[in-house]
């Protein structure tokens, strides 16, 4: 009955919709699935509103209209993400329409030669507003503003000038070339010139931006100026380019604008800035800087002008049409900063989700109990290796010359040698948190490292990247190609490593939330020297933690630490790539697994089951809520200051355990037995320890027994 | 469900009620460097002060007499079958003697004379400390009526308010109950003018004040809320008082008492040995809970770690304000402080925790 | 801020400095007043019928209007805010007073029903700013969309001109009667500078609006509530940008809604910015507002007499309008360390 | 040659165009007559009118609703198209050039078979016109003619009306009135085609009388505030002004008023002209305005409703007919003010006219 029941608990808390929101909202398309969303809603209803909408030459039409403000989103989107403005580029584009115009219609300039010439104007003012706002440090929305005003007025004179010149010249009313009507009318396999333009445009600047160093800097600028000129960017300038960047976009819209419309009204570009920032914001471009692009730009640029657009049709009144942008423009800014705020936050808040797991009783290890696990000084007069002269060896391992091998928590590998290991040396230095440790054939030693994946050392002491990704599970929203947290390693005479990697969820240090989640978040994977290739074997593992080939070299054992069982992958034989449990329930926390001389296995425990934990372990709110609402430091743990070694055999009867009432190994996360002795290392420990043990075979080391005697 | 709710809506405030040891509880050592009077005293519980700077200790199931230049002789004054806790002198000269479970005795020259075990409405269950006043009249912090002294922790994982005060006239040797509804009234004392009576209450973390001519709930004054621990006996010293706190509150606890789902399931299932609760003394038994900041690193058990045990004796002044403070931190081994005594300059204390008797310099706080 | 500059100072030597600190020795409001008397020196010898006194109160007259809207704008500009929308607003408003009267309203509560419109938005501006913390810019450039189309469709019947009925004359003595010879335009100038310089100078609230334009969250550790502050600022910006299109529209007998289109809000950052009233907050006061109207109102007065046109007009402000900005942040640099994120 | 006879020539030239277009059209109407064989009686001729009319729609594209001007046109296209069984359908672009691209386009899209446009400048809407008329809609331009002429134009004849001012403004100031000669042009929009033409006419007849002297010309963009500031400023520089000319009297109360400030209302002629909605007349009423040319907004609806007919009818292709139908203009001053402006906004009783139910005649063959 109450199998059944935990069982029905367990499927209950398995999958968990805030764990599948947490991922979800991790996603950095997240951010561009909004806006995405709104286009296709806005096109929806408003297409569904006005009447033939989607009748090619009328799509074909809008399309048009809308690929001009296109180009100046663009523009606009460019500022923003430097974490500036242009508020200016109404102006400009008024300007430019009204150059190329003159250019065309007075001077009777050929349209190929317009066009360069009416983006070399662009950019010089792009120029001028880049050089103030860059190299001045003025800021961006005044300048751009006032330069709005004075592009505004120069455009009035230039109209006052020219424009009955250009309205009156009566022969040329209408300014004839196939190129200019090509821009203005001509499409390209039915898509309208100018978005054909548009779309290549914005795919050159998305790659671009996304990319290429450049783009990159952009981004840098826009997220932090003082970081950005901290690493060195050349804040000034990069403004710069960008600024002169959106002048030229701007005078590409411009060029077709005018192409297609003739006109040189001095009204051109009116609201031109409000619509494109109401665009990218709407796109999800952040007004903060820093997030956004080109494509989110041009999905803005669509939502606001189909609303528009749409709204004229319907016949909407002007004041209605307005009250509606700038309600959106305003709901749109809004979400914009509030999701930017509290994204992060919100994930943090959902992202741990503990699980039900309910753990049989435990044999009881303390002293009169007279269980196997009863509690004894059998560590107690342990041999010192290295006191204080090594931060945390989760694992030790020993080499045929008899040498010390620990990873410690600065990342490297120590070796003590010498008859009494007096002797220390950092053996590499590999970086991240170097954890379970294994020897191959040609005595390289393979180390798992939390953080990196998995690495190899050579004799001489040369590290080289073994594998750090493994192949994705699609059915995850996770993205768990990489390897965060690779945890212990062994070999198999065919040389594949087989490796455990603890969570998927969490990072190393962030390893005890993954204790208080106690989801089934971690792997077995299977690298394969011969053909470099990386291959997940195991998944939904609950914290797999040590790894070590059977003596007959036919099965694996894995430990799975919160759940304090040990398992049996069988590599061959008829059980082949079939699982099976060898030991369930111990009292202790397990860590390494390594082969004992007598042909039984050590455990390490890296701590003890105490009956509060237990519990709440079979209370998942709980500890969710304990997580939320209880400093880290006053977290319930299992007692990691109480660890022990036991040995067991294949069968997986418990035969012996070995405890230290000093707690000088406060937990034991890894033991080795070499020639006789047990090597003790430990997560947190400050030193290796080595006890004698009674009746073990004094010749018997692990490389021997793993690839013969050399 | 209504807890439920109130987490969701308001945020767990009370999670941060409990005040950072700061200013004049700054933790020390100087418990540490305590002289060991005695070591291995079976739970000493409660400490008196004769005229002749006698030291009268309650421990085990005896009263016992510590004298001498340094109290290195010892006498037995009086046996019991319960565990004698709080000690006080009453003005006629007899010792009343806080009995586990069985009220009071007043132990005189001929031994126990006289016993109270019976209260006007119910038994005297969990006398905690006794103190007579200038005029002979005896009041009793009556912790709870469910536990004896030694389960205290049950009553506060159990989250009972049923301590009483209690007024004995041996005149009339009549009993009246003058409070109820306490939670868990531990420390009484008669203030040094004589005129006003102060009493700690345990599980709500004060000290309060009541004119000795008329006590009344509504006559509270309370002088110290929400101390950072469990504040046990209240003795006078030179110039103020002394205010044992006998364990520390930690977030974890303060969490559990809302957790009423885990906290009935701990109790119903697991040894109270293991339960998450504050002890007089931790570390020994590797089942106890072990919360994060407890993990030894690199063979080290940092001081700051969350305390399951603690030491801590409070100094008051006249106006009840705390002046300063003795401490024995979490990786120290002088836990579980119930009683302390002041006898000229030295100050004495039992750690019941680990069965010790201390002297210190009471200067030094 | 000023450290930081002070240290850029130090840092850089050369000529540059030395003209800074010459510059540092005044404030800007007396630089801005220095260039005023110059052109006024000018344009009286080379524009005649610049110098009569009757010009000049015309001057005074014209510039009020622009005069009492900058001086609500500085107050949101010294809490280091901006309110693109106090023109709109104050214009609609205005403008639905005078269809009430039209549709037969009395004068005051006519006003009074404006002005309730007016606070309202302010509020939502100030909400919007403090509580949905949207940058200001972006804010009331959205807010002032919203309620030019809102009062519009739902207040105005899409009506753009509306004009004072014969009914309400007496409305009109706000912006064409006199007192003592005195316009009343300017006298209402003067009493909300009055007022206003009061409020900034003597009143708490006003010390803690520069306080928090200075620093916002040094203001908030001490204690100022500094979102209902914000609220407030906004809330006084927009009643007083409605007292000056009250104003308008009363000497004018008319208002057209359309002048929300025109660039009469820039003329007002324009003038704020010019007269010392920092965009990074906690600088100025209202004696910057009036040196800033003091310019703008000689320059145009003078381009007008010149017979300039509009287009013309705005060239040079913009131009000059450009000199302020370069000379705020060369008075003021960014300091790119305490330089906020989107704060652009 | 110089530029004011050149104008004159081309205004001639309009007027002919517009009696050619007239005659080319009523023979046109003889050709359809005979085509569809009709005898002449009113029923047949209704039969025609309801076959060519009814069901068909007509887009209007105004610069922005809410003034009187394209109020009016709004009002008597919406009631004569209803009357006729035709669909009214409008676009507002508010002052927007894209908008109102825009709604052309879009109109063009829809494809509606006759367009109204209402031009902001000179060629803004050109090239879509002639697009339109390629797609065989009928195209209207109304008062600001572009430099594509389509089939129809109705509007005012701003170079007469310019002329018809300059020739008051001589009357009052010119020689012998012994007056200053002072005189202040305030424009409007100085790219509009009407600003363009109707200024240059001003500027021809004043130019030949040396007495004048224009002492300002300024563009107030249709904003009455700049006109009023402006016209303060003039005063003050030309306390001896004569006489004010502006294009739009809507904004030229703005300098009415300031004059009238000025206490100079007697010396100083305010001459202007619009579409004639009662504001205008209460301005003229109260003195404001001396003179003002009204070219009847109501009726150019009434026009372009009737232009619309006529294409319809005329069985003519888009692009066929070149017809100009310069509107009527009223001069009017004091003595007529009373009677000759319209209401704005329009009352009730003339909105109750949209909202009637026209009966129709089944098309009978």
């Amino acid at each position: 009955m109450s199998q059944l029941n935990d069982g029905l608990l367990q499927l209950r808390y398995r999958w968990s919709f805030k764990k599948f929101l947490a991922e979800l909202l991790e996603k950095r398309w997240m951010d561009g699935i909004i806006p995405f969303g709104i286009m296709v809603c806005v096109i929806l209803v408003f297409g569904s509103q006005v009447e033939n909408y989607f009748s090619p030459d009328v799509l074909a039409m809008t399309a048009r209209e809308f690929a001009e403000p296109g180009f100046v989103a663009l523009a606009m989107a460019v500022t923003l993400i430097s974490g500036g403005i242009d508020l200016s580029v109404g102006g400009m584009f008024a300007i430019i329409n009204f150059l190329s115009l003159m250019l065309t219609h007075i001077y009777g300039w050929p349209a190929l030669a317009v066009v360069p010439a009416a983006l070399a104007v662009g950019a010089l003012m792009g120029a001028l507003n880049g050089f103030l706002i860059g190299f001045l440090k003025t800021r961006a929305f005044l300048t751009t503003l006032v330069t709005m005003i004075a592009f505004r007025a120069i455009v009035k004179l230039l109209n006052l000038e020219f424009a009955p010149k250009i309205a009156l010249s009566a022969k040329t009313t209408f300014y004839e070339s196939t190129v200019w009507d090509y821009m203005g009318d001509g499409s390209f396999l039915g898509i309208p010139s100018n978005v054909v333009i548009l779309l290549v445009v914005a795919f050159i600047g998305h790659v671009l931006l996304t990319r290429s160093r450049p783009g990159w800097r952009v981004y840098a600028v826009g997220g932090g100026r003082r970081s950005a000129r901290h690493v060195g960017i050349k804040v000034e300038r990069t403004i710069f380019f960008v600024y002169v960047i959106s002048g030229i976009l701007t005078a590409l819209g411009a060029v077709f604008y005018a192409a297609r419309l003739d006109s040189a009204a001095s009204e051109t570009g009116m609201g031109l800035e409000i619509l494109a920032l109401m665009a990218v914001v709407l796109g999800g471009v952040s007004i903060l800087g820093g997030k956004g692009t080109p494509g989110r730009a041009l999905m803005g640029i669509v939502i606001v002008m189909v609303i528009t657009n749409a709204l004229l049709r319907l016949g909407i009144d002007s004041a209605l049409n307005s009250l509606i942008q700038g309600l959106i423009l305003l709901f749109a800014i809004g979400i914009d900063v509030k999701w930017l705020k509290h994204l992060y936050a919100s994930i943090e808040k959902i992202y741990v989700v503990p699980t039900y797991l309910s753990l049989p009783k435990a044999l009881d290890p303390r002293p009169g109990s007279g269980t196997v696990f009863e509690f004894n000084d059998r560590l107690k007069d342990a041999e010192t290796i290295g006191l204080d002269q090594i931060d945390g060896p989760e694992d030790v391992i020993l080499d045929r010359q008899g040498r010390l091998y620990g990873s410690v928590r600065q990342g490297w590998i120590v070796r003590f040698s010498g008859d009494d290991f007096s002797k220390r040396d950092i053996f590499a230095n590999i970086g991240g948190r170097p954890l379970g440790m294994a020897f191959d054939r040609d005595e390289n030693l393979v180390v798992c490292v939390g953080g990196m994946g998995l690495y190899g050392v050579r004799p001489d002491g040369e590290v080289y990247k073994m594998t750090d990704e493994t192949n994705r599970t699609w059915t995850r929203l996770k993205d768990d190609s990489r390897i965060r947290l690779a945890d212990d390693c062994d070999i198999a005479p065919d040389g594949k490593v087989y490796f455990s990697e603890a969570t998927i969820r969490y990072k190393m240090e962030e390893w005890p939330v993954d204790g208080q989640e106690c989801r089934p978040n971690g792997r077995l994977i299977c690298y394969d020297p011969a053909t470099d290739r990386t291959k997940t074997i195991v998944r939904n593992l609950i914290f797999p933690n040590g790894v070590c080939l059977a003596h007959d070299g036919r099965s694996i054992l894995i430990g799975l630490t919160w759940k304090c069982d040990v398992l049996r992958y069988w590599l061959e034989g008829p059980k082949k790539g079939r699982i099976e449990t060898v030991i369930s329930g111990l009292p202790i926390y397990i860590d390494n697994i390594n082969r004992a001389s007598d042909g039984n296995y050590w455990l390490a425990s890296v701590g003890l089951r105490t009956p509060v934990y237990d519990l709440a372990m079979r209370m998942p709110s709980f500890r969710l809520r304990m997580v939320k609402f209880v400093p880290p430091d006053e977290w319930l743990y299992p007692n990691v200051n109480w660890g022990c070694v036991i040995k067991f055999n294949e069968q997986g009867d418990v035969l012996e355990s070995y405890w230290d009432p000093l707690g000088n190994y406060a937990h034991v996360t890894s033991m080795r037995e070499h020639m006789g002795y047990l090597y003790l290392g430990g997560l947190h420990n400050n030193r290796i320890g080595r006890i004698k043990i009674q009746g073990a075979d004094p010749e018997w080391t692990g490389p021997d027994s793993y690839w013969g005697k050399k | 469900m209504w807890s439920r709710l109130k987490q969701s809506l308001f945020h767990r405030n009370d999670q941060y009620a409990i005040p950072p040891m700061d200013g004049v509880l700054l933790p020390n050592n100087k418990i540490d460097q305590f002289r060991v009077v005695r070591d291995s005293i079976n739970r000493p519980d409660d400490l008196e002060v004769d005229s002749d700077g006698r030291l009268y200790v309650s421990t085990g199931n005896c009263i016992i007499r510590l004298h001498g230049a340094s109290l290195e002789e010892e006498a037995v004054i009086a046996q019991f079958e319960d565990p004698p806790g709080g000690l006080n002198f009453h003005p006629d000269g007899r010792l009343m003697v806080c009995l586990d479970g069985k009220g009071l005795a007043l132990v005189g020259k001929q031994g126990v004379e006289e016993r109270l075990d019976i209260a006007g409405d119910g038994a005297i269950r969990c006398a905690n400390t006794a103190v007579a006043a200038p005029d002979g009249r005896v009041y009793i912090a009556d912790g709870t009526s469910y536990h004896g002294p030694r389960e205290w922790y049950f009553d506060l994982m159990e989250k009972r308010t049923t301590g009483r005060l209690l007024r004995y006239d041996p005149e009339t040797s009549k009993t009246e109950t003058l409070l109820g509804g306490l939670s868990f009234p531990n420390g009484v004392a008669i203030s040094h003018d004589g005129s006003s009576l102060l009493l700690t209450e345990s599980w709500s973390h004060t000290l309060s004040r009541y004119p000795l001519s008329d006590i009344r709930p509504e006559t509270r004054d309370v002088l110290i809320s929400n101390l950072p621990g469990y504040p046990g006996r209240i003795v006078p010293a030179s110039g103020g008082y002394w205010m044992t706190l006998f364990a520390m509150r930690t977030h974890l606890v303060e969490f559990v008492l809302t957790e009423d789902k885990y906290r009935e399931e701990m109790m119903r299932s697991i040894d109270p040995a293991y339960w998450i609760r504050p002890a007089l003394s931790s570390g020994e038994d590797f089942l106890e809970p072990l919360q994060a900041g407890h993990a030894k690193t690199l063979g080290v058990m940092k001081p700051w770690a969350p305390p399951r045990s603690y030491g801590l004796i409070a100094r008051l002044d006249e106006d009840y304000e705390i002046r300063g403070s003795f401490h024995c931190r979490v990786n120290g081994k002088r836990h579980g402080i119930t009683g302390v005594r002041e006898r000229g300059g030295a100050l004495y204390a039992a750690s019941k925790g680990n069965s010790l008797i201390l002297e210190g310099r009471s200067g030094g706080a | 801020m000023n450290m930081s500059s002070g240290e850029l100072l130090n840092s850089k030597a050369g000529p540059g400095s030395v003209v800074k600190a010459a510059l540092k020795s005044l404030t800007q409001e007396q630089i801005i007043v220095l260039v005023t008397f110059v052109f006024v020196a000018i344009f009286s010898i080379f524009i005649n019928g610049f110098a009569t006194v009757g010009n000049l109160m015309v001057l005074l007259r014209n510039m009020s209007v622009l005069g009492i809207f900058s001086i609500g704008m500085g107050i949101v500009v010294i809490g280091r805010g901006i309110d693109l929308s106090q023109v709109t607003t104050g214009a609609v408003s205005a403008a639905w007073v005078l269809k009430l009267m039209h549709d037969g309203m009395g004068i005051t509560s006519a006003i009074l029903l404006g002005l309730a419109l007016v606070l309202l938005v302010g509020v939502i501006n100030g909400y919007l700013i403090a509580f949905i913390e949207i940058p200001p810019l972006f804010a009331t450039l959205a807010s002032g969309i919203c309620v030019y189309g809102f009062v519009r469709h739902f207040l105005l019947e899409l009506l753009n001109n509306h004009y004072v009925p014969d009914t309400c004359k007496d409305f009109l003595f706000l912006g064409q009667g006199k007192i003592g010879g005195i316009p009343m335009p300017v006298i209402c100038f003067g009493l909300i500078a009055l007022f206003v310089h009061l409020f900034l100078s003597r009143i708490s609230y006003g010390r803690f609006i520069y306080a928090q334009g200075d620093n916002e969250d040094a203001a908030r550790i001490t204690g100022i509530g500094v979102r209902p502050m914000k609220v407030l600022q906004y809330t006084l910006c927009a009643a007083i940008g409605y007292i000056a299109a009250i104003v308008m529209a009363s000497s004018t007998a008319s208002l057209n809604v359309r002048i929300v289109d025109s660039t009469l809000i820039f003329d007002v950052v324009l003038v704020v910015v010019l007269g010392g009233i920092s965009l990074v907050g906690g600088r100025g006061s209202v004696l910057s507002v009036l040196a800033g109207t003091a310019l703008i109102g000689t320059l145009l007065n003078g381009m007008v007499i010149m017979n300039l046109g509009i287009a013309q007009q705005n060239l040079v402000k913009s131009i000059v309008l450009l000199g302020a900005i370069l000379l705020d942040t060369f008075l003021h640099p960014r300091d790119e360390e305490t330089a906020r994120q989107g704060d652009i | 040659m110089d530029q004011p006879k050149k104008k004159r020539v081309m205004v001639w030239g309009a007027r002919i165009i517009c009696v050619l277009g007239l005659s080319l059209f009523i023979s046109n109407v003889a050709v359809a007559a005979e085509i569809a064989g009709i005898s002449g009686s009113s029923a047949e001729l209704h039969k025609h009118y309801d076959k060519s009319l009814r069901g068909k729609t007509i887009g209007f594209v105004p610069l922005a609703l809410g003034s009187p001007l394209m109020g009016s046109w709004d009002y008597n296209m919406r009631k004569e198209a209803k009357e006729c069984g035709m669909i009214y359908k409008v676009k507002d672009p508010n002052w927007n050039a894209q908008a109102s691209a825009q709604a052309i386009s879009a109109f063009i899209a829809e494809g509606v078979d006759v367009l109204v446009a209402h031009n902001m400048n000179m060629q803004l809407l050109a090239k879509l016109l002639r697009k339109a008329e390629k797609k065989g809609i009928f195209v209207i331009q109304i008062n600001m003619v572009s430099n594509y002429k389509t089939d129809v134009f109705v509007g005012a004849d701003w170079y007469s009306i310019g002329l018809r001012q300059a020739e008051r403004v001589l009357k009052h100031c010119g020689k012998g009135t012994g007056k200053s000669g002072k005189v202040a042009i305030m424009q409007g929009e100085l790219t509009s085609a009407a600003n363009i033409e109707q200024v240059e006419a001003i500027m021809s007849v004043l130019k030949n009388h040396p007495e004048i002297k224009v002492v300002s010309s300024q563009a107030g963009n249709w904003d009455s505030n700049i006109e009023h500031d402006n016209m303060a400023t003039i005063l003050k520089q030309h306390p001896d002004l004569c006489a004010t000319i502006g294009i739009w009297g809507i904004s030229h109360l703005g300098a009415a008023q300031a004059i009238k400030e000025a206490e100079m209302t007697d010396q100083v002629l305010v001459v202007t002209s619009g579409g004639g909605s009662v504001q205008i007349c209460d301005a003229i009423e109260a003195g404001l305005i001396d003179v003002y040319f009204n070219y009847q907004s109501l009726l150019q609806g009434h026009d372009i409703m009737a232009a619309a007919k006529l294409l319809l009818q005329s069985g003519l292709e888009p692009g066929q007919a070149k017809i100009a139908l310069f509107s009527p203009v009223f001069e009017i001053t004091k003595k007529n003010s009373s009677y000759s402006c319209f209401p704005y906004p329009f009352p009730e009783e003339m909105m109750e006219a949209l909202k009637i139910d026209y009966p129709f005649l089944p098309i009978s063959e």
